[in-house]
């Protein structure tokens, strides 16, 4: 399979080369070979050696051609390229980002305060939609494009969770 | 003598104060929300009581509730923590009214400490050196520039309807100054329909220094020696140490004798914190006192070998302070790291939800205080702060190398931290410099730092993330083909 | 200058010496058996290499193995921790041959340390004392007799061939002694065809006091102060403190200066530890030198503010010792608690197996060397010490007070282990009082204190256990009318 | 039910009066009502507060007549007077403890080193039946009672876990 890694301006080829049993692996990483070791794994996450080194991976979101993984506590997205259309459910909400994207998300968990719009307003990128309170702070989502406001999905006083679904902005 | 104490708090102070009760054979009360049923404090406490909703007013603010429980559990003093009823002269009252023991300075203290304007005057009067500038409002620009000229530019003028940064005007001559006079005024009356200034001069690359001190009920005062608290966002702390790099002897003893007077000028008891500000010039000057125990007692604890809660219930108690100034000698090197849930890159917002595992550094001059266990959550509902890490060393050095082994062992799961930038900000030259200053994070560019330093990171582990990819999909792939697949969340299908 | 350090050892020890690795920027190699590909300290060190089976013989005792993972990995330098390799000349050897820094001293020196004969004449040259007695093999009785009167009765006839409290004789004047010294002697043909008698002076209520110390490659060498390790099992230490409540500053520099010349007298480099009786009229015996870092160096740490194992490695380094006698002072007093997986009522017979909960305890003077963590296990290939619970206090009381409350707060789920008999040890007055010996469980009768301990502590928790009990009863009674119940094994029908 | 807790001269009735939902119960314990609030509570163990003080208990194991649990790392026993016969397998090994019971359980985890009897052998009480080493130490597994030896169930090198049966005596 090919990955690449956000941020990071390379792409690596890697796949598994041969399983040795006893969780002994030889994974292949462009043209080096590698031997791993798996010490704990389930969905959630895996620990394993890697040519003689620790690592520690949980597994956070997968989509189509999306992987967000934690691995020693760095957080890494792995873009891939592969076929798993007809099996993997694409769980990463819309489609895309940036203006093609209808649905604003928090990315705070909180509780709303107040909502700054209505719907069928115009809105510019940048315009308060709503203000959260968390932790005895208050901060405000702002709209990520310009464009109008189709549905708001939150109400006052209402919990809203990290990633949740503010508002539709058209 | 104290025989029962209820802690009016939550998270990691609330365990603190068990921990040493603890050790003095001495009961503990919990009380806790809805959102804290499962939390560490009400597992650690001799009893624990609900009392109310999540929302602090509901619960650690609500003093009619916390009251009811210190009379039906026989309480007889309270330790408020930090934050919630610690500062609240009010609660002070209604403990001193019931004959429990409030854990603090009295109420009329506390108020005397809590009023700015009160409080500058006691210090003017004991010879406490506070920020130069005028004693109350000015009358008119010629005041203004009478003042200015006296104190030396650059001076602030301080609308004291403004706030937030509004109403505020920095000037370095007479002619900038009648300017600003005017247009501060006019913002003033524009914006709250009326205008009141003060001048005060203006001090740039200050540090944050404060000093622990101790008074009890018989007069005696001591000053713990002085933490320097000049790593913040948005006004709050986020890194402690002591001894501060540009305090020596002299200074320390000075300073810590001003510290004395201003505890004596208000009639303070047991523990407080006064906070100065230290102009780059080498002034110190009084800003205000604390009037509780405060979040970075631990690096005083470790240079003075002191446990602060058990000097704090030794106060209460009436007991004189057990040691003299001059018994006081500061052993070594510590620093305090505010492990906060947070997320650096959106400006520090919160960081919340629960904590599936954690990992918690330990190890020869290694403490961490926390209410963190695996599987606990960190709720949005309360301050950010999920542990304090905490390292003493014989050197400076020691102690800073510690610190960085301790964030590389802190393994928190589920939420962001403030881990990755005390990783940045210690391996920086300008910290090991000791070159320290309120606006540390911004004068050196420390988020644009820390986004480096991630993006190496992010390399360096690059071929372990695309092991972890590639062992997952394998895996992935060998479980579909055995199992029927619910699409919409396979995640959680595969064990 | 050190960069790469192999520790070849496992369990705390291991995560103790990373841990200093890491704060000096060194890097660290694990080993590990195929017991413990899950353990700690494979996910701490910098690097891992599996070197066998769980059996010791085929894995940390492998040297040749440990030798080829030394070059591959390119180490510089190995830490042997304790047990296992560390006092093992040949290793000593093998390393020097290969120019791998072996952390302690030299393989001939260690020898020296090791044979008892050779270590005690040194001694005597160096007019350090060992327990008085012929300084070989006596050759018949009267020479026995002889030696028995210049060193006053009681004394011990010994034979060389004995053990296990077999071939042993205590005999308080000469009658005695020509009968026992007949007894003796046939026993010993009876037993093993031949004998040897030694002559040795019986001591009765003796204390075991050691001496941690230190010499550089230049011949600098300073000790670090006593510490009293007389609670013990089986001779097996199980509570060490420091300083010893019998010791006092004379005492302390006294016997500090004979312990400096026992270091000199076998040509020492690095840390180790001086051993001695101490008899209950205050004289101080030799016993041996243990050549490495000893389990209990955290309490030397906390006393002194050193990191003993930094200490180690600049001596490695060739480096001088950076202070001197006169700079240490001692701080405060320190206890360890050594935390075993141990069944106390079975004679301490070992308890092994998985561990999914574990609560470890921190705080202000609190620090805790441990491998657990939820979800590991205890080996039954390795030894029973989990966990050394150490605290300090500026005083003795509060060392002692806070080591209560941690002791209560260690929650181990799945192992029996020390904990309880140490609640029960250092509430006791002897404890309290200093009134130590290694004796000491036995003398006062501490098992079966204990057991009236554990009894109170059933009482008072039968309650909270009936509650226990009903609500289980009915969270069954609602759950098997709503399943099918495998009745072979129901418990795990539950969830 | 009626409970009586090894050790303590004291039986004790106990049963749930009231579940008060939201995990909130009133249990009675002889005569005294206590409140009792569970936090979590598993197969495995609970944690709950009982009169305002927290308590964590675990289930060890259970027969018809007797329980095992851990509470606040007291470990305790408690005979029950139930009737449960017909749902509960009794899985404690053998029949009660004593001269009556047949299987010589290990008390302690280890591995096998010797093995000092054989089949057919009549043996006292306290005699070495095997050695098994753990942590470095040897350890005698001796008779519980006089007998002939039926069978031995474990071999020379063989683990043997705690509880594990060494030998049958009969």
């Amino acid at each position: 399979m090919n990955y690449k890694i956000q941020d990071i301006e390379k792409s690596f080829d890697g796949k598994i080369v041969e399983n040795l049993g006893n969780n002994d692996y030889i994974i292949k990483i462009n043209d080096n070979e590698h031997n791993l070791k798996i010490i704990t794994m389930n969905s959630n996450g895996i620990e394993f050696v890697l040519d003689n080194k620790y690592h520690k991976a949980k597994y956070i979101e997968q989509s189509t051609n999306e992987m967000n993984i934690v691995i020693d506590n760095v957080p890494i997205t792995l873009n891939l390229h592969t076929h798993f259309d007809e099996v993997v459910y694409k769980n990463s909400g819309g489609g895309g980002t940036g203006d093609a994207q209808l649905a604003l998300k928090s990315q705070i968990p909180g509780k709303v305060v107040s909502i700054s719009i209505s719907e069928g307003d115009s809105i510019k990128k940048g315009d308060i939609v709503c203000t959260l309170e968390s932790m005895k702070m208050q901060v405000a989502i702002k709209s990520h494009k310009d464009g109008v406001v189709k549905t708001i999905k939150v109400k006052e006083a209402a919990t809203v969770a990290k990633g949740d679904v503010v508002a539709e902005i058209e | 003598m104290i025989e029962k104490v209820l802690i009016a708090n939550r998270g990691e102070i609330a365990l603190r104060v068990i921990r040493t009760c603890k050790a003095l054979g001495i009961k503990t009360v919990a009380v806790y929300s809805d959102e804290d049923y499962n939390s560490m404090h009400v597992k650690q406490a001799t009893e624990a009581y609900h009392i109310g909703e999540a929302a602090p007013a509901k619960s650690y603010l609500n003093q009619d509730k916390i009251l009811e429980v210190m009379l039906k559990s026989g309480t007889d003093a309270v330790h408020p923590g930090y934050g919630f009823l610690s500062e609240n002269d009010d609660f002070a009252n209604l403990c001193e009214k019931n004959k429990i023991i409030f854990i603090g300075p009295t109420a009329e203290s506390m108020n005397l400490c809590g009023d700015k304007m009160k409080c500058k005057a006691a210090m003017l009067k004991a010879e406490v050196p506070t920020v130069p500038g005028s004693p109350g409002l000015v009358k008119d620009a010629g005041d203004a520039e009478k003042i200015a000229n006296e104190i030396g530019y650059p001076v602030m003028l301080k609308s004291v309807y403004g706030g937030g940064g509004r109403g505020i005007r920095i000037v370095t001559n007479d002619k900038e100054l009648r300017d600003g006079f005017e247009s501060v005024t006019g913002e003033s009356i524009a914006a709250v329909g009326k205008s009141a200034i003060l001048v005060e001069k203006y001090l740039e690359k200050t540090r944050h220094i404060e000093y622990q001190f101790a008074r009890d009920t018989h007069g005696n005062t001591v000053h713990i020696f002085e933490r320097e608290c000049s790593i913040q966002r948005r006004n709050q702390k986020l890194i402690e140490q002591t001894p501060s790099p540009i305090v020596d002897e002299e200074t320390r003893a000075r300073v810590g004798k001003s510290v004395c007077r201003a505890a004596d000028a208000v009639g303070y008891t047991n523990l407080g914190t006064a906070e100065f500000l230290r102009a780059d010039n080498g002034d110190f000057y009084f800003i205000e006192i604390n009037a509780r125990l405060q979040v970075e007692h631990p690096i005083t604890e470790f240079v003075s070998g002191l446990d602060l809660v058990k000097l704090q219930l030794d106060i209460a108690n009436g007991e004189p302070i057990p040691f003299k100034q001059s018994d006081l000698k500061m052993n070594g090197y510590a620093i305090e790291c505010r492990i906060n849930a947070e997320d650096t890159f959106l400006d520090f917002a919160p960081s919340t939800g629960p904590v599936p595992d954690v990992i918690i550094p330990a190890g020869p001059g290694v403490r961490c205080d926390t209410y963190l266990y695996p599987g606990c959550t960190v709720s949005p509902f309360y301050d950010s702060l999920m542990a304090k890490l905490v390292t003493w060393g014989q050197t400076f050095e020691e102690s800073r190398t510690r610190m960085l082994a301790a964030l590389n062992d802190f393994y928190i799961q589920g939420v962001e931290t403030s881990i990755p930038l005390y990783k940045t900000i210690l391996n920086s030259d300008e910290y090991k410099n000791g070159d320290l200053s309120t606006d540390f994070l911004k004068r050196y560019g420390m988020i644009d730092r820390l986004t480096k330093d991630l993006k190496k990171e992010k390399e360096e582990k690059s071929e372990a993330a695309l092991a972890a990819a590639i062992i997952h999909s394998e895996y992935f792939k060998n479980r579909i083909q055995n199992s029927t697949v619910n699409n919409s969340n396979w995640k959680y299908k595969l064990d």
